[in-house]
């Protein structure tokens, strides 16, 4: 088992004829991805890695029963793709694009209310399902099939943590990149829940950094509700107040959304913290060992 | 993004939102005329893009000719913060009656936009929430129907007893959400909004950031940038689609991904080095874009070590490793470069560099060791 | 039994202060109407026919409990006055109110969607439940208790239609004047299913006029799933096309929305018309006798 | 309410949505001005607030100087549905290469905004509606996030397979809902939308209708309203804030509320008689008001009968009573009048009138047979 993704994902790739799109096709597909559909409009008829390309998303789902949606489209296209693909009826939409305005995310979370569709992201490196499939840029090759699973607001941390874990034996069930945005569509908490159910999946390790109090939020939820084990990794201890540091969301305003803060509580609601990426991967060894 | 003080009020100003008489200023006979204009006593205050400028002395109350004199020349040209204040606001004084608290943002958690209101005026709103929360009225948007007038009533009434300046006060806070929205703004804050003593309402202080992201729908916005007032290697790293935080160490950082940069930095600080920067060369990097990235760095005089800590993914090792002997040549490095590359195209990245007389390292964790090990 | 609002309906009148306001407050409450609070901003603190006025409807539901909202407030304020409502918590919004953009009511159906509220109205001339309580502004005396129900889009024709059923005898369980707008809260449908579940309801009288097709709609439902007797009557046989006449909705566009049209469907739904007021009052005679 | 098709397109212009080159005219000089600036052959439209004016003779192609001067002639001056031609359009002739229909509507079943597009073009959406109901292609918008352009371009590629084409075609429909909602319009149209030869979308014919409730918050559009082109009755009618709908018979009827004022006419009918017109005096009515109204039903020298029907909610019948008393003599009406009040206060309007001469009757039913009873 996993999550949100599995061998029976039907991706449909918005943008499929672009440079990012056509490229990470190919590696999905190479993957085990099965990526039935591409859209770019006015592009239909064509095709990219043997994958026929629509005009739009609502044709692509109609004629391959496509029932996921990965974005790979510029900026100030972004938004409408994110709402073609939730008007075509997939159930999950993996925003791998970046740069949306927050104020299209809060109109987008009150468009999904009521709706049958998740979204991930958006600037979401994407999900692995070891194994399994893979929709997004996470690089596949570092993954293994196994149980720990990985949640995180970053890209190449990510990677590394993976690998770290990879490299103690272990491996993973699922991965989700949730994105670095101050407002996201799926949060630690979304992912934790879908965990929960999980069978194959026995510890957790989540990946935070500075700005907002989503690591705070889902320390508490941990704490409360989460049976398996957590661990967890807090980016930006160095990172000095008022400054972004690269992604979106990552800002400390006042004293709020501190390092020091989120591992405070990680500690307190019983998540141990790795000093590093190392750490983390060797605590969930010694743990499942 | 962030505006000065004067630019932040004549956005208001085009919203309907009353502020105090006020020039900008960038001279001391600016400042004279100024206070000649608005009359005696008058607040000269330093417009800089950092918080705690009251404190730094940067705003002053002159009461005389003299004192304006005076004052604007300690002001223009002092340093707040490292910033040099180029600009400074003369501003009328105005009788205040009482002071509050009004500003706006997206609520991270809550996913939807917030006014919040608080009877005090010109306190630190973080600081607010965190110790006295309950003194924080919040009134969240509905991205459908915008900001209701009936909420904006409530905020009112609760800043204010007497429902004339409830209702005026209603007014300022809808104004604020249609400018906020508008704008791409991330913040819009009055701090203070004050009651002055014959009656009226005021934004004292006015302060408007704006969604990075959302800038490309305002090219007007991203021309009231104050190119002057920002770090000349931020400005250049953002013009060169990089992302550049400078920090007070020795140890330069190169890394592709913001997290991981954050990261290394941390690694850095962990084993017991200081990291010189953030900085983040992003996803799919082209060797003009390490150099560009190395030339930036290089411009903090302090930097002793680079250490590129790359893990490849859509970055590819190999276009890596050609930036950085690109660089090493044209800028004429002398640093020593301990380089970390995994991933996509790791082998190519080593044949490439096998000769560049540079230290490799196997993991961030060893990288990070090296770098320090090297200014010993 | 009846529909909508009983002896339990505890109201708040938005708008109370004003002149139609104050004047229906006092005819809701000689009818014995529970008016629990009333709504004017600035004039908290007042009393109207000794109802205490607030300034916000929040507070005058936290004050008082009220569970149902009448609005008259003018036209400009009355759309921000039914969304005042509905954030307030009340269950049932009846918008006597006119005047309000259409785009304005596509707005607030959205908004009302997973909400547990219900609007009647804009142009509501508001509810009787004979006996029991009257919101808004139907004449109090023309009713009588007794198991028929009235559904209208009317105002005085609803109350000619009531008079002629009280003259026969009969009496009314509830009647609802739902508005005459194009685009309106709740409609024929939504309150033959309540009808449907009122075991005091008998038979309902169903009175449409020209414009748009909530006649034809209505009557489908009626033959499919309506087990009551249902009469009906339709207004505006001699209109024009391309005029309004008078309400909003009341435009024949085109060949659809004629009378002659809604009165074809609905005999061949099984809904007897009546060619005068008189004989919708004597149709439901006979066949209650 | 309604606008000529010349000033539909003006504001299609102002969305940027492109229309035919064309003057509006008033004179015969004028069209001959037009096409000579425009070429011939060209268009002669009559700007009229009724349909059918091409089956009426109020469109013409002038293919020489003389038809032009011919047709003006024709058609200015002429009357379609008994409202005269006061205004042309001239306008240059689109060498059509397909015609299409784009209209958008408030939908009252779904209680939403809907696009409709058909593949044929110059045709009576309602008609195709009804007799081929699967040749509209419907989208409908949300009004969180509006009409998105994935929507669009569904429209686009249902009327044309070319996808330039259809992209270009999206964004007129776009442009189509924004200026829809933002003039609270309850119809806009292109009818025909045409590809010229040259491959160019245009909208060949424009119309645009607007929510009488909206007007409020468009004083611009209130502007645009052709009072000359209005019936000068319904006009007066509005100003008074009553309802009025002129018919063909002579049987006057004022009535209170627009249900029981459309069934007080069909019952005149059922019981032989021939109304002459619709008239709601609305709910809260002064007697000034009640003059108003019979001042404007007798403008019709058809009407021989007057039939008051009242039933008195928040009217009052001593209201009513009053004001008929005062027209009566004011107005000097010979005609005879049958009243029908009842409800709030109808002892006291009986007697206030029962001394004035008039013919009271029971009920409505009673009512509308004393008044067809008194022309025989």
């Amino acid at each position: 088992m996993s999550i949100l993704i599995n061998k029976d994902t039907r991706l449909v790739v918005q943008g499929i004829t672009g440079r990012d799109g056509s490229f990470h096709t190919g590696q999905m597909i190479k993957y085990g991805t099965k990526v039935v559909a591409g859209v770019t409009p006015g592009k239909g008829g064509k095709e990219v890695e043997g994958v026929p390309v629509f005009n739009t998303v609502v044709e692509a789902v109609k004629k391959t029963e496509a029932n996921a949606a990965v974005i790979f489209v510029p900026a100030k296209f972004a938004t409408g793709a994110v709402y073609e693909a939730i008007d075509a009826g997939v159930k999950l939409v993996v925003c791998v694009a970046e740069g949306l305005p927050t104020i299209e995310l809060v109109k987008i979370t009150a468009y999904l209310k009521g709706k049958d569709c998740r979204l991930v992201g958006p600037n979401s490196p994407g999900i692995v399902s070891a194994g399994e499939a893979k929709v997004g840029i996470l690089p596949g090759n570092i993954f293994k099939k196994g149980s720990v699973g990985v949640i995180s607001r970053s890209g190449t941390l990510t990677y590394e943590i993976v690998d770290h874990i990879t490299k103690t034996g272990l491996g993973q069930s699922t991965c989700i990149g949730i994105g670095g945005d101050p407002i996201i569509g799926t949060k630690f908490i979304d992912c934790l829940e879908l965990f929960a159910k999980d069978d194959d999946t026995e510890a957790v390790v989540v990946v935070g950094e500075i700005g907002g109090r989503d690591e705070q939020d889902t320390a508490e939820y941990v704490k409360k509700y989460f049976k398996k084990p957590v661990f967890g990794f807090i980016a930006g201890k160095t990172a000095p107040a008022d400054k972004r540091m690269g992604h979106a969301g990552a800002i400390i305003s006042g004293t709020s959304g501190t390092a020091a803060e989120k591992v405070k509580v990680f500690e307190a609601c019983g998540i141990k913290v790795g000093e590093t990426p190392a750490d983390v991967a060797r605590f969930v060894k010694d743990k499942l060992a | 993004m962030k505006v000065h003080e004067y630019q932040a009020k004549e956005i208001f100003n085009k919203y309907d939102i009353p502020t105090p008489k006020e020039k900008m200023c960038v001279s001391i006979d600016e400042v004279i005329a100024a206070s000649t204009e608005l009359g005696l006593p008058c607040v000269i205050k330093a417009q800089v893009h950092v918080g705690g400028r009251g404190k730094a002395g940067g705003i002053k109350i002159a009461k005389t000719e003299q004192e304006v004199n005076e004052y604007a020349k300690q002001i223009l040209g002092m340093e707040i913060k490292g910033l040099p204040v180029k600009k400074v606001l003369v501003s009328q004084v105005i009788s205040i009656a009482s002071e509050a608290y009004l500003g706006i943002i997206n609520d991270r958690t809550a996913k939807k936009t917030v006014m919040m209101a608080c009877k005090q005026g010109g306190v630190e709103i973080e600081e607010v929430a965190r110790k006295k929360p309950e003194a924080i009225f919040k009134v969240y948007a509905d991205p459908l129907v915008g900001f209701l007038p009936h909420k904006a009533r409530q905020i009112g009434l609760f800043l204010y007893d007497d429902p004339k300046t409830a209702f005026a006060c209603a007014k300022i806070a809808e104004k604020l959400y249609k400018m906020f929205i508008e704008l791409d703004s991330s913040l819009a804050e009055i701090n203070p909004l004050v009651v002055t003593d014959s009656g009226e309402l005021i934004a004292l202080d006015a302060k408007i950031n704006f969604d990075d992201n959302g800038l490309y729908r305002h090219p007007d916005i991203e021309l009231l940038r104050d190119r002057e007032s920002e770090d000349v290697n931020e400005l250049r790293a953002r013009e060169s689609d990089l992302s550049y935080v400078k920090l007070d160490g020795n140890i330069g950082c190169v890394v592709n991904g913001a997290g991981l940069a954050m990261a290394t930095m941390d690694l850095v600080k962990h084993f017991g080095g200081e990291p010189a920067n953030f900085l983040d060369i992003g996803g799919s990097s082209s060797p003009q874009k390490v150099q560009n990235a190395l030339e930036i760095l290089l411009n903090d005089k302090n930097v002793k070590v680079i250490f590129f800590n790359i893990f490849g993914g859509i970055t590819r090792c190999d276009d890596v490793a050609n930036g950085i002997l690109v660089a090493k040549k044209a800028l004429n490095i002398k640093q020593p470069i301990v380089t970390r590359l995994t991933g996509t195209n790791e082998d190519k990245a080593m044949d490439i560099l096998k000769e560049a007389g540079l230290i490799f390292a196997q993991g961030m964790d060893d990288g990070a060791k090296k770098a320090i090990e090297l200014l010993k």
